[in-house]
């Protein structure tokens, strides 16, 4: 087999490996764990840019291997599976340098670091699936290995959220897997083709169809977060903050999110799904988980449980855009993939490094922190207002395309949808703003870490932050440059409605 | 009081079965079976190099059967061993019954010796002389001989494996010298089952009576003559 | 094969399963390890008089060996599961004081 | 070349004996004997493999007077994972036992092996009581050996029953005899034809062996039994003598009473496999010790195996009905691999703790990342989530059982999936605790690796690695 | 002759089944074990009848001998730990 055959497989293995090699360090190789950690996340980034030159040429990369009879295991490279590889590496990056800052002296770390080398090789791997079989084994992998991350602390409140988590993703993955059974026994092996393969399926099976569609909808909502199925997303948060900020940026609600564009692209199809009523039922489901996670973000007073509520109404434009049938929504749901991790990474970061220098969790104890904290600060600022969709930050960008795709398939209400959910986005981003910037600090903040000294935090904690909120920025600012966000979204839309 | 279990399931079910397993075995026993292997078996006896036919079967046709068999009665003993060491074992016996046994032992062992040469022939062979000799361990304990005539534990032990050691050897070697696994060469097997008869014999004997022991033979005691 | 012969083997080859459910009865229904050995053993002696009752060829006719082979092999591996059994109750008996 | 068949058998067996004669060097001579027997056993498999099916006439007298060993295919997969897995055991039982509980180990152990090789080898039905009676007595003598009262109670009744199940097969095989005069398997095999003689004599067969196999209800043996054996033991009983027996039952069902069975028989074995399943699972979900825990999940495990008969019958022969077939052996094989491991490694942590109480046990798995790890592995494997064996396995059933449109399979194995995700990981999330750091990944390197090694087999080595069988399968069928 | 040994075999099927169920129904383990031995010895010479003297032998060695012996020393602990249940005496000291 030549190298591209092997590419996906490399990519893959570039995380998997340190992996399973920095399980068995001893506790006190600081500087070996790092060292794994650091070349795996740039070997993996090498490649992955090796890819998107491949892809955006239109070259196609496979790794097949048969499982059983009838079981392939295909890894394989299209412009979406590209773009979502390329977030989660770029973001795996960031979040490996700053969970080394950020857990330093802390214990377990062997066993932390391993799962999270693991975590980021499921993303990927669901990223790259060529088939519903592979996507389905690569989400389960994901579940298994992101428990550990969300019960690290070791705490019972560590302890109660990962088991609730656990239900949730297991019962979910159950949903997946019977769907995926289902339909595998009605069509046979299900390979993602662009433009869906259900199409010219036989009249008789189309109730089933239908209903499978809406079984696996609920396995991949679980993850994706959508309303009822989000109950564990806000109880996860236990988890130590690069575990937040992975699992609601990159890893596990992505895995949910891409999974549905997937189903809808590339399984069924976005003809069959709008011809039988199941694109109106997504979109209905996506606005309502909309503006629930919104309304209940607004009453929050603990900053991370505001920010997982601002996820599970963030996450949904994606599928929101996937719901509208027209290409022009695609490329904001799309693109919104890539935007909404950057911006929502940068606000965990920064709510990571509120609580390790200051102690700050809540809202109400953020009076203050710009004077105190002016970089972090700056950066939060930057994700709050991209996620409100203020110009030129990246939220807008996709906020902008979804409105125009609406308009232009007609969709009325998901234009209302979006200006009632930006409102909210508002009404709940812009007091913590005000309080950041506009009022003063207290004489003590409630816990103060002692060897900071002058500098706000240390550089591993402070660099990720930033750096990400630099890139939300850019990919706003410079969304019509080649190789943006944007016009890979683009490139994805018109390989998926084929013009 | 009736209890519906033990009083109306068990009774009604066995009835069923019993009523089942009777038509079939009429019809197993009415159908065309003929012979079954009686007349294949019988017609290979000369063959086989003993001429009861019970023992070409035994110890020839089904020999690996045989085989396994002796396992399965040493790991009933390793089992018991397993558990524990033997009892305090019985009282000395009365003279009287001392001497009935003293006079009983060798009558037992010699009819065993007998017993093992006839099988050849006649009705007998390893397994009712093994239990001859096992009865004789059995009369010994009960006269309060604390280890039944047996060794002690590091002679016993090569001994009850004797039978099951001389058997698969000789199935291996047959099997290393190219006929196969258990193959008598066609002079040889009369002498090859006597080995194997005559180590079966003595370790069944043995088997048998330090299980009736029930656990590890006592270490402190004198060896006396071996079974 | 005449009939008495086969009339021979109905009739042992019944007993046999007789004293097979019976054993089975005892065995269900009797709590005590020595009541179910003797079951189990009864049992077996059911199933070994079915097997010595199919060899039976007439009175004059030399029988089946193969059989009697399995039945042999049968006694002994029956008497190996009654001892490993009774050393069993007998540890249970001694931890039981 | 000497015949590798009566080999595997035998060397196990002179092995034990080498060991009851010098007690003194039991660990030794039985590592010794374990490693050329695990040899001798793989050689049969590559055999299989490379030439196609075997057999060996013991005696030189043949069918039907003489007892014949064979091997094809199914034969060869099951042992191959029997000695990969008792090899396993005996390294972990070289550093678990005492010396002196180490003389009574050694040679019932390799009788336990010998008897395994000769079950799965065995091709006359009179043979396989006897290595099912070889099976019984070893396996409860080796229950037993821990030595507690509760041990020595759950292991008698273990016989008993044993015996029972062994009474009810010979039964079977003394009709077979009186209606069609062979014992031999393919001659048998040949002779049957459907009618109440057949039909009695399997239903006395399988019900025998379903005793042993322990399928619900007939389970009640088994947990008690397997819970408080010592570990290497539980791990050998749970993982490969229940499987011996359903082995047996498929053996018999396929290859010799195919044209008897109707599917309500099927069904009937599927419906109480899917008790099993649903009852196993939920016990062990209440279960407060570990080892007790990991045995009523044998229980529901046997259960997910037996519900491949109302599958295999209802599918007409052909590629689907291979395929089916070998999805249930690869779902065998996983559940060895992974139940040995967890009992391996539950071990582990009972004696790093003291005791195996599930909610105390935070500190032991904590200090134990190798074993946690191995119960990881194995869970994952038990659960049947990818990328393991059983996940495949079960992919393909329900793939087929969707296809027959008995979806009902489906529901029963999807509860099941999810209780053992349940209780699996309630024994998991004890390992997240605030106890110190362990200082290393590996402690004791002859315990922990073979219940790692175990279990990473379960998970990667079924699981991504899996297609060879398919090959071995096709490789000639019994009779 | 014929019916001469069919009504025999009758005779000593009925008395084989019939000791069977007074093993089987006996309470007291010695009187158990005996019957049972007695069983074993009438079985060996049923199948002395049947032609099978290997048979007989061994089952009159093994089957009832040896089996009925380790059976008795069971019944006979049994027995005795009934005794020192109720009487509570130490029968050790009994010569």
């Amino acid at each position: 087999m030549s190298f591209d055959a092997w590419l996906p497989v490399a990519i893959l293995l570039s995380s998997m490996i340190p992996g399973m090699l920095i399980f068995l360090l001893r506790e006190e190789s600081h500087r070996l764990r790092t060292v794994l950690n650091m070349t795996g996340a740039l070997v993996k980034l090498g490649l992955v840019i090796w890819m998107i030159g491949g892809v955006y040429d239109g070259q196609s990369y496979e790794t097949r291997w048969t499982l059983a009879p009838g079981l392939d295991l295909v890894l394989s490279a299209d412009a979406l599976s590209v773009l979502f590889v390329a977030l989660s590496t770029i973001l795996w990056l960031v979040t490996t340098v700053y969970a080394i800052g950020y857990l330093e002296h802390s214990p377990n770390r062997s066993r932390f670091f391993g799962f999270f080398s693991i975590c980021v090789s499921a993303t990927v791997g669901i990223a790259l699936s060529g088939n519903l079989l592979t996507f389905v084994i690569f989400y389960e992998v994901l579940t298994l290995a992101t428990y550990p991350l969300v019960a690290h602390r070791g705490t019972p409140d560590a302890a109660h959220g990962a088991k609730v988590y656990l239900a949730y993703t297991m019962g979910g993955g159950a949903l997946l897997l019977v769907g995926a059974i289902w339909l595998q026994a009605l069509v046979g092996p299900v390979e993602f083709t662009q433009g869906g393969i259900l199409g010219l399926s036989p009249e008789e099976i189309r109730v089933q169809l239908i209903l499978i569609f809406f079984v696996l909808l609920a396995g991949l909502g679980v993850k994706a977060a959508l309303v009822p199925l989000h109950g564990w997303l806000p109880q996860a948060m236990v988890a130590p903050a690069p575990v937040s900020a992975l699992l609601h940026a990159v890893a596990v609600v992505k895995a949910g999110a891409f999974g549905i564009v997937r189903v809808v692209y590339d399984v069924y199809g976005v003809d069959f799904a709008y011809a039988n009523g199941l694109l109106l039922a997504l979109g209905i489901l996506a606005s309502i988980t909309i503006l629930y996670g919104s309304l209940m973000a607004l009453t929050q007073d603990s900053l991370k449980k505001r920010l997982a509520y601002s996820t599970v109404s963030q996450v949904s434009y994606i599928a929101l855009g996937a719901s509208i049938f027209g290409p022009i929504a695609t490329i904001g749901g799309v693109v919104h993939l890539v935007h909404q991790g950057l911006m929502k990474i940068t606000l965990f970061f920064c709510a990571g490094n509120y609580a390790e220098a200051l102690g700050v969790h809540k809202v109400s104890e953020m009076d203050g922190v710009g004077r105190r904290m002016p970089w972090t600060s700056l950066a939060f600022t930057v994700g709050a207002l991209g996620m409100i969709g203020v110009p030129p930050i990246a939220g807008f960008v996709s906020k902008w395309y979804l409105g125009l795709g609406a308009a232009d398939a007609g969709s009325n209400w998901v234009i209302a949808v979006l200006v009632a959910s930006s409102v909210l986005n508002a009404a709940y981003f812009l007091p913590i703003l005000h309080r950041a910037w506009f009022r003063p600090a207290p004489t003590q903040w409630p816990q103060e870490h002692r060897r900071i000294g002058r500098s706000e935090i240390a550089g591993a904690l402070l660099w990720p932050p930033v750096i990400t909120a630099v890139l939300a920025l850019s990919a706003g600012l410079f969304a019509a440059a080649p190789f943006s966000p944007l016009e890979w979204a683009t490139l994805i839309a018109e390989r998926e409605y084929g013009r | 009081m009736i209890r519906p279990l033990e009083h109306i399931v068990i009774p009604s079910g066995l009835i069923a079965l019993g009523g089942l397993l009777g038509w079939s075995l009429f019809l197993a026993i009415t159908g065309e079976t003929g012979d079954r292997l009686a007349e294949i078996a019988l017609a290979r006896v000369p063959d086989s190099g003993v001429s009861n036919p019970v023992t070409s079967v035994l110890l020839n046709f089904r020999a690996y059967d045989t085989l396994l068999e002796l396992a399965v009665l040493l790991t009933a003993l390793l089992g018991i061993w397993s558990l524990g060491a033997a009892g305090p074992g019985f009282q000395k016996a009365a003279s009287v019954l001392e001497g009935m046994v003293a006079g009983f032992v060798p009558l037992l062992i010699l009819s065993a010796g007998y017993m093992l040469w006839v099988g050849a022939y006649a009705p007998g062979g390893a397994f009712q002389a093994g239990a001859l000799l096992g009865a004789a361990g059995v009369m010994l304990a009960l006269a309060g001989h604390r280890n039944a005539g047996l060794p002690s534990e590091d002679r016993l032990r090569p001994l009850v494996a004797l039978g099951v050691f001389v058997f698969a050897i000789t199935g291996v070697l047959l099997a290393v010298v190219g006929g196969g696994f258990l193959t008598y060469p066609a002079g040889l097997a009369k002498w090859l089952i006597l080995i194997i008869e005559t180590a079966a014999t003595l370790s069944i004997g043995a088997t048998l009576a330090a299980a009736y022991l029930g656990g590890r033979p006592a270490p402190e005691h004198a060896t006396r003559e071996s079974a | 094969m005449t009939s008495h012969v086969l009339g021979t083997q109905l009739l042992y080859g019944g007993s046999g399963i007789l004293l097979v459910l019976l054993g089975l009865w005892s065995f269900l229904v009797h709590a005590p390890l020595l009541r179910k050995l003797i079951a189990i053993n009864v049992m077996g002696a059911g199933v070994f008089h079915l097997l010595v009752a199919i060899a039976y060829r007439g009175i004059d006719t030399p029988p089946d060996p193969v059989p009697h082979a399995l039945v042999l092999t049968g006694i002994v591996v029956a008497v190996s599961a009654t001892a490993l059994a009774l050393a069993f109750g007998k540890r249970l008996d001694r931890d039981g004081d | 070349m000497i015949d590798a068949l009566p080999l595997a058998v035998t060397l196990p067996l002179i092995g034990a004996l080498a060991v009851t004669v010098w007690p003194a060097h039991a660990r030794g001579l039985g590592l010794a004997g374990a490693l050329i027997t695990a040899v001798s056993a793989l050689t049969v498999t590559t055999e299989v493999w490379s030439r196609g099916a075997l057999r060996a006439d013991l005696g030189g007298w043949g069918a039907p007077l003489g007892i014949a060993l064979e091997a094809d295919g199914l034969s060869a997969a099951f042992l191959a994972m029997a000695n990969l897995v008792a090899l396993a055991v005996s390294v972990y039982a070289g550093g678990y036992f005492k010396r002196e509980t180490a003389r009574h180990f050694w040679p019932l152990w390799l009788l336990l092996w010998s008897a395994l090789n000769g079950l799965f080898l065995a091709a006359d039905l009179f043979n396989l009581y006897v290595t099912l009676e070889l099976l019984g007595l070893s396996a409860a003598a080796l229950g037993a050996l821990t030595g507690t009262r509760e041990a020595v109670a759950a292991n008698l009744r273990y016989l008993l029953v044993g015996l029972l199940g062994s009474m009810s097969y010979l039964l079977g095989v003394a009709l077979v005899y009186a209606a069609y005069g062979v014992l031999d398997i393919g001659l048998v095999a040949e002779a049957v034809e459907p009618g109440p003689v057949a039909w009695t004599a399997m239903t006395l067969m399988i019900g025998g062996l379903i005793l042993k196999a322990a399928l619900f209800p007939m389970h009640f043996w088994l947990p008690p039994a397997h819970a408080n054996a010592p570990a290497p033991v539980s791990a050998a009983l749970s993982a490969l003598v229940v499987k011996a027996a359903f082995y047996l039952a498929l053996r018999l069902w396929l290859d010799v009473f195919a044209p008897v069975l109707g599917e309500a028989a099927a069904n009937l074995l599927g419906i109480l496999g899917a008790g099993a399943v649903v009852w196993g699972s939920w016990r062990a979900l209440r279960a407060e010790r570990l080892k007790l825990l990991a045995a009523y999940s044998t229980v529901a495990q046997m259960g997910y195996l037996f519900i491949a008969f109302p599958l295999l019958a209802a599918t007409p022969p052909g590629l689907a009905r291979e395929n089916l077939l070998a999805a249930v052996v690869l779902l065998a094989l996983t559940h060895g691999f992974a139940k040995a491991g967890l009992f391996l490694a539950a071990g582990m942590v009972q004696k790093t703790a003291g005791h195996d109480r599930i909610d105390e046990l935070g500190g032991a798995a904590q200090a134990l990342p190798a074993a946690t790890f191995a119960i990881g592995l194995a869970g994952v494997a038990l659960i049947g989530l990818p990328p393991s064996g059983t996940f495949l396995a079960k992919w393909m059933m329900l793939e087929q059982a969707m296809i027959l449109g008995l979806w009902w399979w489906l529901v029963v194995m999807m509860v099941g999936t999810l209780l053992a995700a349940a209780y699996i990981f309630r024994v998991l999330s004890r390992a997240f605790n605030r106890e110190p750091t362990p200082y290393r990944f590996v402690n004791d390197a002859s315990t922990e690796l073979p219940a790692l090694l175990l279990g990473l087999i379960a998970t990667f080595g079924l699981g991504i690695a899996a297609q060879p069988l398919w090959r071995l399968l096709e490789q000639g069928a019994f009779g | 002759m014929n019916l001469l040994l069919a009504l025999f075999d009758l005779l000593l099927t009925l008395t084989l089944v019939g000791l069977a169920v007074v093993t089987l129904t006996s309470r007291e383990p010695r009187r158990a074990v005996i019957l049972f031995i007695a069983f074993g010895l009438l079985l060996a010479l049923v199948w002395a009848r049947l032609r099978a003297p290997d048979l007989a032998l061994a089952e009159a060695a093994i089957g009832a001998g040896l089996s009925g012996a380790l059976m008795l020393a069971a019944a006979r602990r049994a027995s005795d730990r009934n005794s020192v249940s109720t009487e509570g005496s130490n029968r050790e000291d009994a010569p």
